[in-house]
């Protein structure tokens, strides 16, 4: 079996991808028509352009995590003879095809490591997440454009973090070199025809060498479970730091570790589905109880138990863990600009700017 | 839940052009539908027991009907479902009859529109609640508006009854168009011996509070409880004062005011009481003729009158007054003959009216009694009748019978024959419309007996020749043209909708049809009732008919009240808009728009603001739900998630 | 609903949305029944009690999930049951019927119009000519293009 | 360049102060390219205050979600920032009473325009933006590829470029002198009329392809200053259902006509609903095309003269055309 480092000239990228695409199913990050800025992972068709030089809009959360999903679809059957008796028949989704996300971040698989802990680490296993994220390999390209809003060397990752990932790409100056992480890596990497050379790979380590320089972000992280709950109850803090918030889903939308879900069923007729979709804690309905009370009334409490959730309860729950990725994009994406880094860094009762 | 769904047959009406068995079959398959069948007549007797045994036997716990338009029977069957115990309210109907069978014979399209009908049917009952109606106190006073002979009757009737009864006439005296006839066909009995004393009944009766010279200005509520502003125009004469002596217009120095109650053939004064027998016998000032207003300056009448009951300055009134019901009886106006060129439109003095003619024929008219023409004076010899003057004449918009005209003529034409026994009289006609008791052995006497000369076939022109008026027409019955030398011709105008018909009935919230006449609410089995509860008709504002038929509406609309006010409350439907303050944001945009002003504020704890609905007042038109952005308030029975479950049957 | 039927008149049923007002066109309906005035088979009849009660949504939703033309029928204007309900209504119906095209659905599958519950002949003139439109348009592809895939299946 | 107007809005904010309790104005964001709202309860905060080219944020949205319903204390008012845009936002909402003209202090900022930060990452292309310099009418944009200068025109928001409003219709101090508008009614709906031109399959396709992109995360629908439903929206109810939680295109397509139904005769264009969507759907073009269509059928423009009430909230039962 060939594991040897691979090359991809950038004029040979989509010739690759088609030959994978044969073989699994591929998601890449490409702009929508128009639309520049825009990007999102989209199954591979031969022809497509991708996009590599930005972070993605929304991270490939939905490949294993989809938006909407059927748990399961249903059927009542009326007995012929007797219209008040009814069978009801279950029947489940497809099973998952093997598929490669082709082109993620570091902070975008930091996101899995996260849904990981809910849905498959374990006592309780979703099924279906289970084994969509058993079927999917990620093969991650190292990151060498933050901005204003990326602070992931905060989180425990960073620009090269190379955890979670199964194939690891560096772009050069004539393309792309391509190593395997994993074994699962290994019928991809034969796929992949041609062998990067020494110049290749020298180029490639100058590129991560750069990139593992950048300090991407200065929040400090470690004492701000217990800071939180200090904080908890001074409400004049949240006002501070999330006054403005308008209590839309963004921040969740496009988050790599939310992670909550709604399931309804839709139903015409005798027939319907089961579906899980994404919900988001920043709307009222999300914690509505039938009752109509509901404990998180306003948009403070909406976006304090975020933060708690991703800083606080989570890592308390889950070894230190923390939810969050640190990919920004809920600060990029904020119609008010709330800043999390600024409302986790002030829990600690420091006056420190963010930038 | 648990539904049957009853496909009925309507004996062949449905059956004939829809499977009934298919579209019941189909239902079973529906959710929640445990029985469907199919039966000849389901409004029958066997009928709605066969739903009330449905109803026990298979504990069901909403119904479905295809049958007729829920205009018609959806009342049956609710009642139906009531007695076996079911809310009436957990019923629905498919109208397949009026919208599928009767108007297409495709068997096959046909079945599917009716199963898909029943589908929806069945869709929105999912969603339908039991509701229970509350009730609210009837104020037991009517008010009639229009005194003619409907109106009288209907007033009367009540007023008999113990009711307290408001008359509002526009006219100054009541009486109406039945007051200026003559005789009355088919018995020929003096209109005023017959139709005096009822006014003079009405004047007398302590109940009974007359407002002539007035006119019903708005209206407002709902059945049990309207209320009403009524404007008294201005009469410049304080009838509180005025005794009807008559002194002022035997003064009055304007003499040359048309008489509108003689139909202009005559001259009155500028102050006057309309006519002898007038009810109430009070003067009212002609404005428009008199000197006082043309001219600044006359205040003969004021210095006359021995009571000091001249107004000048009289500015309208306005009252208000509550009411539990109302009965329209406004009347009719005559179609204006001026349309047709070629009878003359309107030129020829001797080119007159049937109603004008009933004047000349009358001993209190302008002539006396007399029969002479308008032109000169000059006892006619050769008088010609013409029928459907501004009735089944499409071309003039009229294409209606007006249904008196050949009853009014054969009158006429026996009273002329009578009063000049040397004339001749000729009445052309289209056909003969004479279908009431008595009505067609009247008219043969005046054929017979009386030898009036009928002629079947149109006028086709009138022109004025050496004092004669030539009338050239077609005899169809003979294939020849004819032509008379009149000295009078008499036209039959035909009945339309009063002047301000439409106004009133927008004021009332009642439909009316595309020539004016209000309609009823259903054309057979309501005919005295309209769509707005608590309004009903009477008289020719329904539609054109005779004095009998106009008296037996006035009767039964006073029955109708009577029915109602023999209860002291009434219920009001559940078929209202309801607010769920949960969801309400506030906007009081639900309370801008309603109609009725039936939403208002309600203050919750901590001073929060929600709309609250006042179900007696609500009407259950939907206007709220619709605004409502977030869809809060909710009109029962006719949700969001009602209509929703319909349109998904037809789209999702 | 695509289904073919036999019957050449009927070479394709449409699903024809009709919203009327429980006092008039319902009634004008029930009046052209009555009179056995002919009629398509398209139309199906959702009774509301006024045009006031129609939230252009229900139109909306109605085109967007596939229905091939939307009727809503009330009293003339003045003659509302309820005074001023399709005085708001027509205000409401022709800015979603002008919105509509921008959106990119047709504004002629969708048509209101005013008909009195003795106007039996002008409903039986009203549905002739809206379905005959609605055939001439053919079948509304949706906003996903299902019923198009339908008919080409 | 706004240093000076910057000093004008503290020295008129410390000016109000003592009959405010509130203030609610833009402060710094989390860099250069960012503005945020700020609520001051207290005058030390005053200095937070900026005004700038990048003071992008609607301030009227909070006016009636949050301060409607309650009184002040000691009768002090509500002070808040609008641009001539958001001055209409306010006027609408007097228009249909959801807040109390007595109740808000308000401090009128004429507005040049707002930057367009997609305008300027589109023109650096992937490089990162350093820092950016507004000089008069000149941009200098610094990014890791080196200098850039363009007019400030060309990085405006789409409705500033449309703006017929730079000044506030309503206000009760002025920040700045007041400013000439640039373009009449007749070009406002350009962009409107530039989709009439395409035809219907082309229109319906492109609404497909702009919408399939909504996430539903209902942004637009919140930073909304006139959707005041917010929690209650019946896109998310069960009761009464008029959406699925499906992702289809028919319930994309049906929020955004929930959205903009809602809005018809009442949008005041300040394009926030466009601004915020994370998927760049130009959602504002709905409202557009629907205030054309009131504009030409009804006459009417919503958030310019408080009095007048919003034509779908009323009747006029002689009117013919319709």
């Amino acid at each position: 079996m060939d594991t040897a480092i691979k090359f991809i000239a950038f004029d040979q990228l989509n010739s690759a991808l088609d030959r994978i695409s044969e073989q699994l199913d591929v998601w890449v990050p490409v702009a929508s028509k128009d639309q520049k800025r825009v990007i999102q992972f989209a199954p591979y068709r031969p022809g497509m352009t991708l996009v590599l030089d930005h972070q993605t809009t929304l991270g490939p959360k939905q490949v294993v995590l989809p938006q909407v999903e059927a748990l399961f679809r249903f059927d009542y059957r009326k007995s012929a003879d007797e219209p008040s008796r009814q069978k009801v028949q279950l029947e489940d989704p497809h099973p998952p095809a093997p598929t490669l996300i082709f082109g993620a971040r570091p902070c975008d698989v930091k996101g899995f490591l996260v849904l990981d802990q809910v849905f498959s680490a374990g006592p309780f296993v979703d099924g279906i997440y289970a084994a969509r994220r058993e079927q999917t390999l990620f093969a991650t390209m190292v990151c060498g454009q933050q901005d204003s809003a990326c602070f992931c060397s905060s989180v425990g990752s960073g620009p090269t973090d190379r955890t979670g990932s199964d194939l690891w790409i560096t772009p050069i100056a004539a393309g792309y070199v391509v190593e395997a992480l994993s074994d699962r890596a290994h019928p991809v990497m034969a796929w992949l025809q041609e062998a990067a050379t020494e110049l290749h790979v020298a180029a490639a380590g100058k590129v991560q060498e750069e990139a593992a320089r950048q300090q991407v972000g200065n929040l400090a992280v470690d004492q701000c479970q217990q800071h939180f709950l200090q904080r908890f109850a001074d409400t004049n803090y949240w006002q501070e730091v999330a006054g403005q918030c308008l209590s839309c889903g963004i921040c969740t939308f496009v988050c790599p570790t939310c992670y909550c879900f709604s399931i309804t069923d839709e139903m015409k007729d005798k027939h319907g589905e089961r579906i899980r979709s994404w919900d988001s804690c920043m709307f009222f309905t999300y914690t509505l109880e039938a009752s109509g009370h509901n404990p998180r009334p306003s948009r403070l409490e909406r976006y304090r138990n975020r933060v708690g959730h991703k800083f606080s309860y989570f890592p308390e729950k889950y070894q230190g863990l923390i939810a969050c990725c640190g990919c920004g994009r809920c600060i990029r994406n904020c119609p008010v600009s709330i800043d999390i880094r600024k409302a986790v860094q002030n829990l600690q009762g420091q006056n420190h700017a963010c930038s | 839940m648990r539904i049957g769904v009853f496909v009925c047959q309507c004996g062949t009406n449905i059956a004939s052009t829809v499977e009934t068995e298919a579209v019941a079959r189909e239902a079973l398959q529906h959710p929640d539908v445990v029985y469907a069948t199919s039966y000849m007549y389901t409004c029958s007797e066997p009928g709605q027991q066969q739903i009330q045994r449905a109803i026990q036997e298979e504990n069901l716990q909403g119904v479905v009907v295809a049958a007729c338009s829920p205009r018609m029977h959806e009342p049956t069957f609710r009642r139906a479902v009531e007695k076996a115990g079911l809310n009436r309210f957990m019923f629905e109907m498919a109208n397949i009859r009026e919208h599928v069978s009767w108007i297409s014979n495709d068997r096959q399209a046909n079945t599917r529109k009716a199963a898909e009908l029943v589908h929806m049917a069945v869709a929105k009952l999912r969603f339908n609640h039991p509701l229970s109606p509350s009730r609210v106190a009837i104020n037991k006073r009517v008010l009639v508006i229009g005194g003619g002979v409907a109106g009288i009757q209907a007033a009367l009737d009540c007023a008999e009854g113990g009711l307290e009864v408001v008359l509002v006439e526009r006219q100054p005296s009541i009486g109406g168009k039945m007051a200026k006839l003559d005789k009355t066909f088919p018995t020929i009995d003096c209109s005023s011996c017959i139709l005096g004393p009822k006014m003079v009944d009405v004047a007398q009766k302590e109940n009974i509070r007359l407002y002539a010279c007035s006119e019903v200005e708005s209206v407002a509520g709902y059945i049990g409880n309207f209320s009403v502003q009524i404007r008294r125009k201005a009469t410049c004469v304080d009838w509180n004062l005025c005794t009807g002596c008559g002194l002022c217009m035997e003064k009055c120095p304007a003499k040359k005011v048309p008489d509108h109650f003689n139909e202009d053939l005559g001259n009155t004064r500028a102050i006057g009481i309309p006519f002898p027998q007038a009810i109430p016998k009070k003067a009212t000032i002609d404005k428009e003729h008199c000197r006082q207003f043309t001219r600044g300056k006359c205040g003969v009448c004021k210095k006359i009158c021995p009571v000091g009951a001249i107004d000048y300055e009289m500015e309208d009134e306005f009252i208000s007054e509550d009411f539990g019901a109302i009965i329209v009886a406004t009347g009719f106006d005559l179609f204006d003959h001026s349309s047709y060129g070629e009878y003359g439109g309107g030129r020829f003095p001797d080119v007159i009216s049937g109603l004008q003619y009933e004047r000349i024929l009358s001993a209190s008219g302008p002539f006396g009694g007399h029969i002479q023409r308008p032109s000169d004076g000059r006892q006619p010899r050769n008088i010609v009748f013409i029928a459907c003057v501004g009735s089944r004449d499409a071309s003039v918009d009229r294409p209606y019978c007006s249904g008196v005209c050949c009853m009014y003529i054969a009158k006429q034409a026996i009273l002329t024959r009578d009063h000049l026994p040397d004339s001749n009289c000729y009445v052309f006609y289209m056909d003969i419309r004479s279908p009431g008791k008595n009505y067609d052995e009247f008219v043969r006497r005046a054929q017979e007996e009386y030898g009036v000369n009928y002629i079947r076939g149109r006028v086709g022109k009138i022109y004025p020749k050496n004092n004669h008026l030539i009338v050239q027409g077609a005899d169809t019955l003979l294939g020849a043209q004819v032509e008379v030398e009149a000295d009078l011709v008499v036209l039959a105008t035909g009945v339309e909708a009063s002047a301000g018909a439409r106004e009133l009935a927008e004021k009332l919230r009642i439909s009316y049809d595309q020539y004016g006449f209000y309609m009823e609410s259903h054309p057979k089995l309501r005919p005295v009732e309209t769509n707005t509860a608590g309004v009903y008709l009477a008289g020719v504002c329904q539609g054109p008919k005779d004095i009998p038929s106009s008296v037996a509406q006035g009767s039964a609309a006073a029955a109708k009240v009577q029915a109602l006010f023999s209860r002291d409350t009434i219920e009001t439907s559940p078929q209202v808009a309801l607010v769920n303050e949960r969801a309400c944001v506030a906007c009081g945009k639900c309370i801008q728009v309603c109609p009725f002003g039936a939403i208002q504020w309600k203050e919750l704890r901590g001073g929060i603001q929600k709309a609250e609905v006042l179900p007696s007042v609500c009407q259950g038109c939907g206007l709220c739900n619709a605004t409502c952005p977030p869809k809060a308030v909710q009109l029962q029975h006719c949700t969001d998630n009602q209509i929703l479950a319909e349109i998904d049957v037809l789209c999702a | 609903m695509t289904q073919s039927h036999d019957n050449p008149a009927h070479k394709q049923a449409l699903t024809i949305v009709g919203f009327l007002c429980n006092w008039c066109s319902y009634g004008g309906a029930d009046t052209a029944g009555v009179c056995r005035f002919k009629q398509p088979t398209d139309l199906r009849i959702i009774r509301v009690p006024c045009t006031g009660r129609m939230d252009p949504l229900f139109i909306a939703r109605s085109l967007i999930l596939g229905a091939d033309g939307v009727l809503v029928s009330g009293c003339h204007p003045k003659d509302c049951h309820y005074a001023v309900g399709n005085l708001y209504a027509r205000r409401r119906l022709e800015v979603l019927k002008r919105m509509l095209p921008f959106m990119g659905i047709d504004g002629d599958r969708f048509r209101y119009t005013w008909v009195s519950a003795s106007e039996g002949q002008r409903w039986q003139q009203v549905v002739t000519e809206f379905s005959e439109q609605i055939r001439s348009l053919g079948p509304n592809p949706g906003v996903t293009g299902k019923s198009a895939a339908a008919a080409t299946a | 360049m706004n240093s000076d107007l910057r000093s004008e809005l503290h020295k008129k904010a410390e000016q109000a102060w003592p009959d405010l309790e509130l203030l609610i104005g833009w402060q710094a964001g989390y860099d250069d390219l960012h503005t945020t709202p700020v609520f001051i309860r207290d005058s030390a905060e005053i200095s937070k205050l900026i005004w700038n080219p990048w003071c992008t944020q609607n301030l009227a949205v909070y006016v009636a979600k949050h301060f409607a319903a309650s009184s002040g204390k000691d009768d002090k008012k509500i002070g808040v920032c609008v641009k001539g845009c958001d001055s209409r936002s306010l006027i609408a909402l007097l228009q249909e009473n959801l807040v109390a003209r007595e109740r808000f202090y308000i401090i009128g900022m004429p507005c040049k325009g707002i930057v367009d930060l997609r305008k300027l990452h589109a023109l650096s292309g992937a490089a990162r933006i350093l820092s950016v310099q507004v000089n008069a009418e000149q941009v200098a944009l610094k990014s890791a590829a080196g200098v850039l200068h363009f007019p400030l025109d060309e990085v405006l928001m789409r409705k500033c470029r449309r703006c017929r409003y730079p000044n506030p219709l309503i206000h009760d101090v002025l920040v700045g002198d007041p400013l000439t508008p640039r373009t009449d009614a007749h070009e406002a709906y350009n962009d409107v009329a530039a989709i009439e031109r395409l035809s219907l399959q082309e229109r319906l396709a492109f609404w497909q392809g702009e919408l399939d992109r909504c996430l539903r995360c209902y942004a637009c629908r919140n930073a909304c200053p006139l959707c005041v439903c917010q929690d209650r929206c019946i896109a998310e109810t069960r009761d009464p259902k008029w959406l699925t939680q499906y992702m289809h295109l028919p319930e994309k397509f049906m929020f955004h006509f929930i959205h903009a139904l809602h809005l018809a005769g009442r949008c005041t264009e300040c394009g926030e609903c466009e601004r915020v969507c994370p998927m760049e759907i130009p959602v504002a073009l709905i409202k557009e095309a629907l205030n054309k269509i009131t504009l030409e059928l009804l006459d009417f423009e919503a958030g310019l003269d408080p009095q007048r009430v919003p034509p779908l909230l009323t009747f006029d039962a002689g009117e013919t055309g319709i």
